[in-house]
């Protein structure tokens, strides 16, 4: 077959994906504004454009436990759960098996198939890394997708690496001795960068064109693809249902969630905002940042804004560097 | 309830029927309802791409409707309706009238 | 197209990992998922030595982890392939959550367990507290007493694990060092034989098959968990006649006998000893000599199945002969229960048949310490005593500096 | 059944000399095996390797405690290891020395045992140049093994173990040693 790029791919404008059937079926118990099915539903909506069956390994957490309550499931795709910290090593196994069926000429179908880890933050960044990672390092076709909501959202809003500094959680609780979590998040989509695998992207739903030419991207990569996506949490983070998408947005517009991507080492951010929010309009929307707006507070807004100038700051001369001529 | 004999289920739990939660219904959950109002409507699927519930009903790519049996009243599509065609109204409203 | 290397029955001086990794060569799985550990490691560079020359069509997974060992093996068997691995001791120990899945999920994955002790203090020798500890996890658990035991029950195991009456994964352990480093006479059989006696896979619900999308691994509720346990144990009740089916085709094909248990000088015996694994072999040296030497008539009970126990096969056996008393050794602790694991095991199926013999039970072999016939002939005398009427103490260390 | 202890030290390849003896023994349709002594392979470190040989199948799976055949590959552990330990004077020792086996009685005060002696360090060092007398010590205890095993079935044995990894020269010089051992073993 002829290598065609993935740039010269183009997808349908959205009026022609709502023709293909929804394969994430409705009567999941998913949270309303649950910003995971969100995003499932997009990608899916690239997975049917381009003809793959996506075949899901899913990590334990808020999306497996939802959509999956014995005798239902919301899947019309394959998956399997196997336990918390293990979808990039199930899916290894799901991808090898997939290499010798085929090889030995005993594939039940002949669709094209891509194979993908879904998990949490807890269960990405943190119990499932070691997995994430030697699935990665190891090099197997498949695309893991974090949904980072940044706490254990299905327990209870326990703290994860992947909650930023300061956010209440229920084990790290705003009180008299605390103003919450005392770190700042983990750059994960950096670190699996740095396994030197050829597709990392950082993706949002309220940029759906954005997160569906990266999830077109990841799904035409030859080997390891990870894709962390914002994924809204009301219960979590004291939001309202409705402005899921808004929060999205500004998370994007704030730049606390950079839109940027890492192909075959190069990086690029993928949308730069001209005018960039201050921090306080993203946090005041949400009820885990409530006790910073206290006035004795204000200089922890200002370091979770100067986090945010240095990460962003960081990936600039990512993208400068990697992408300098010759 | 379950109430099926452990000598009818399939081994290990597997479930065999794709999509079989569209017979669970959480519109059940619902205190919020976007009502559709068609003329505002323009088409652009913005609802439809941000919906958390496959509730919104395409026909001929055309907005047709909502999903009232899954819905759960998140209000994501009336806030991002560009056009205001699709409203939050309270569910109080309709349930009496069930 | 893989070369056949073995074309008819041959004898080799071969290690049990030697043997292990050659009857996988055979099996030639889809899927084998695995991480190193001693004394497990050498198995697995024999294995990736058939993978690195053609030998096997496999696909390798070399995983940074037992863990992921075993979950590559649960997503292998879920898509529909024949999985494979081995660990031992720790690495055993790591794949616990894993191992219940394998079995709850019903896929018959293979594994071979070198038993090695479980830390701490860490020791890398041979002791089967490792599959003593994961026995409640559902699986088929053969154990061999040699490296030609191991290869035979791996050539029976994927039988045994995909007929439809199980669908369960099955582990077959053999004592770490004793017998995976030693090189002993091993038969093996030609590779067409064994492709045959395997067959083709048994394959239920594969996830690749994508135009039948099926979810596996769902949340059960309050209102179907049980349902699913109770399935699992009529599942193992099954492996009980299939393991025995498996055993006489693999006799009628291969003229060695494997049951449940095997049992040597049992007829006439005064004194029965109940092992599993290696040092059940050292015991039929020492029936064999105080026969011979004193006329003492002891007897042996080896246990080949372990799980599901084989409660009818081993009080068949000691009523059928003349035992006074019973030796049950195991080479694992239960801290705060009475006996070992073994112990237990045959005191439960004693009290099914309403009998009760005296028992003695013995420690022995932990993190590897020797046991020889002298420790052997020390517990016989033991068990002799309590024949006797003797006061000898319930649980008994061999070879224990006391 | 004949057991057998070797006394070595790590390097000196006393382990694959006792492969090489097991593998030649079931080679011929008889029984062998072969331990190695666990996890202190570490080099120049004094380490024991085990052999059973017999006629019929052997059971046993415990170390050699009480050996037949003590075969000692490095004159200077004579004094470093207790080699006698677990013999009684039925037992046989070979070992390696440039000294007469009745030299070594008197040198080591034995009592009983039948005493065998080989200058595996010389012939190794003329034949193979290196100080590796796993090859000969193995020559020596073919010879005194006797009926078990044909010195023909361990030249065999040493060729396939040693085919790919050395050069012809250095394969037909470990034949060599193995030959000149089996037939300058002296006892008493």
């Amino acid at each position: 077959m002829a290598q065609v790029k993935p740039s010269e791919i183009k997808l349908p404008p959205l009026k022609k994906l709502t023709n293909y059937p929804e394969k994430l079926a409705p009567g999941h118990r998913l949270c309303a504004g649950c910003g995971a099915s969100i995003i499932i539903r997009q990608m899916y909506m690239v997975a049917n454009a381009l003809g793959y069956e996506l075949v899901w390994a899913n990590a334990t957490g808020c999306v497996e436990v939802c959509t999956t309550i014995y005798p239902y499931t919301s899947w019309k795709s394959p998956w399997i759960h196997n336990a918390f910290e293990n979808a990039a090593a199930t899916i290894s196994g799901v991808e090898a098996a997939y290499k010798a069926l085929k090889k030995k000429g005993r594939l039940p179908s002949d669709k094209k198939v891509k194979f993908i880890a879904l998990g949490g933050d807890g269960g990405t960044y943190d119990i499932g890394f070691q997995s994430l990672s030697g699935a990665l390092e190891r090099g197997h076709d498949f695309v893991y997708v974090c949904y980072d909501n940044e706490a254990y959202m299905n327990t209870g809003i326990q703290r994860s690496s992947a909650t930023p500094k300061y956010a209440n959680t229920t084990t790290q609780p705003v009180g008299s001795e605390s103003l919450g979590k005392p770190q700042h998040k983990k750059w994960l989509p950096e670190v699996a960068a740095a396994h030197g695998i050829p597709y990392v992207a950082q993706v949002s739903p309220s940029h759906w064109k954005d997160l569906m030419d990266k999830f077109k991207k990841a799904l035409l990569t030859e080997g390891p693809a990870f894709i962390n996506a914002f994924s809204v949490c009301p219960r979590g983070w004291r939001s309202k249902e409705e402005e899921g998408i808004k929060i999205s947005k500004l998370a994007v517009e704030t730049n606390y969630w950079p839109l940027f991507e890492v192909e075959n080492g190069k990086w690029r951010i993928t949308h730069k905002p001209k005018n960039p929010k201050p921090i306080e309009e993203y946090l005041k929307l949400q009820g885990r940042f409530k006790h910073l707006f206290k006035p004795e507070n204000q200089d922890k807004i200002r370091e979770l804004q100067e986090e945010v100038n240095r990460r962003w700051e960081w990936l600039n001369k990512m993208e400068e560097l990697t992408n300098r001529e010759g | 309830m379950n109430g099926k004999s452990w000598r009818e289920m399939p081994i290990g739990a597997v479930i065999p029927e794709p999509g079989s939660s569209e017979k669970y219904n959480t519109g059940e959950w619902r205190a919020w309802r976007p009502v559709f109002e068609a003329e505002k409507c323009v088409n652009c699927m913005i609802c439809w791409v941000f919906c958390p519930d496959s509730c919104i009903l395409v026909k001929e790519e055309k907005m047709v409707g909502v999903d009232y049996d899954h819905c759960k009243g998140c209000g994501i599509c009336a806030h991002e309706c560009p056009t205001n065609a699709l409203k939050m109204k309270p569910e109080y409203l309709f349930r009496e009238e069930d | 197209m893989r070369p056949e290397l073995i074309k008819e029955v041959t004898y080799v001086p071969y290690s049990g990992n030697m043997a292990a990794a050659e009857a996988m060569r055979q099996i030639n799985p889809d899927v084998v998922a695995a991480y190193p550990i001693t004394p497990q490691t050498e198995l697995m560079q024999f294995f990736a030595d058939f993978v690195a020359n053609g030998l096997v069509d496999t696909e390798y997974i070399p995983v940074e982890s037992e863990h992921s060992a075993m979950s590559a093996c649960v997503g292998a068997a879920a898509a529909g392939s024949r999985a494979m691995t081995a660990t031992a001791g720790p690495g055993l120990a790591y794949m616990w959550e894993v191992l219940g899945i394998a079995s709850g999920m019903r896929l018959p994955i293979v594994m071979t367990v070198v038993n090695r002790a479980l830390s701490a203090p860490i020791n890398i020798h041979g002791d089967q507290s490792d599959m003593m500890g994961a026995r409640d996890q559902g699986w088929i658990m053969l154990f061999s007493e040699n490296a030609e035991e191991q290869y035979d029950n791996l050539v029976q195991a994927f039988k045994i694990a995909e007929d439809e009456r199980t669908r369960l994964p099955v582990m077959v352990g053999m004592d770490g060092f004793v017998i995976s480093h030693a090189i002993e006479r091993v038969r093996l059989l030609p590779d067409k034989a064994v492709e045959e006696f395997v067959g083709e896979p048994k394959v239920m619900f594969p996830l690749l098959d994508v135009d039948n999308p099926v979810t596996h691994g769902p949340v059960a509720m309050t209102d179907s968990y049980m349902e699913f346990k109770r399935q699992q144990r009529e599942a193992m009740m099954e492996a009980y006649k299939v393991i025995r089916e498996v055993g006489q085709q693999f006799e009628e094909a291969f003229g060695r006998k494997y049951e449940h248990i095997e049992t040597y000088m049992i007829d006439d015996a005064d004194y029965v000893l109940i092992i599993i694994g290696s040092t059940a072999g050292t015991a039929k040296y020492v029936i064999k000599k105080l026969r011979e030497e004193k006329g003492i008539k002891v007897g042996l009970i080896k246990i080949r199945t372990y799980r599901p126990f084989p409660y009818y096969d081993v009080m068949d056996a000691l009523e059928a002969s003349n035992a006074k008393a019973v030796g049950v050794f195991d080479r694992a602790e239960t801290f705060g229960a009475v006996g070992g694991p073994l112990y237990s095991d045959v005191a439960t199926a004693m009290y099914l048949r309403g009998k009760t013999y005296p028992i003695v039970s013995f420690i022995y072999g932990l993190g590897g310490r020797d046991t020889n016939v002298h420790h052997i002939e020390e517990a016989i005398d033991k068990v002799m005593a309590k024949a006797a009427g003797k006061e000898v103490p319930l649980i008994n260390y061999l070879n224990l500096n006391e | 059944m004949i057991e057998i202890r070797w006394h070595a030290r790590g390097g000196q390849g006393a382990v694959t000399a006792s492969k090489m003896l097991a593998s030649a023994v079931i080679k011929e349709g008889k029984y062998a095996q072969s331990n190695p002594d666990y996890g202190a392979e570490r080099s120049g470190a004094p380490l024991r390797a085990y052999n059973r040989v017999s006629e019929e199948p052997i059971t046993l799976h415990c170390m050699v405690i009480n050996p037949d055949i003590v075969v000692v590959v490095d004159p200077t552990l004579l004094k470093a290891v207790p080699f006698l330990e677990g013999t009684d004077e039925s037992a046989t020792l070979i070992i390696n020395t440039d000294k007469t086996p009745s030299e070594i009685r008197e040198k080591y005060g034995i009592q009983g045992r039948k005493i065998y002696t080989v200058d595996a360090t010389k012939i190794a060092m003329e034949e193979l140049k290196r100080p590796l007398m796993n090859v000969p010590m193995l020559g020596a205890l073919v010879k005194v093994l006797g009926s078990i095993v044909k010195v023909e079935t361990v030249e065999e044995e040493i060729k396939k173990t040693f085919g790919k990894k050395l050069s012809e020269n250095a394969l037909n010089a470990n034949v060599r040693a193995l030959y000149r051992a089996y037939e300058e073993v002296q006892s008493e």
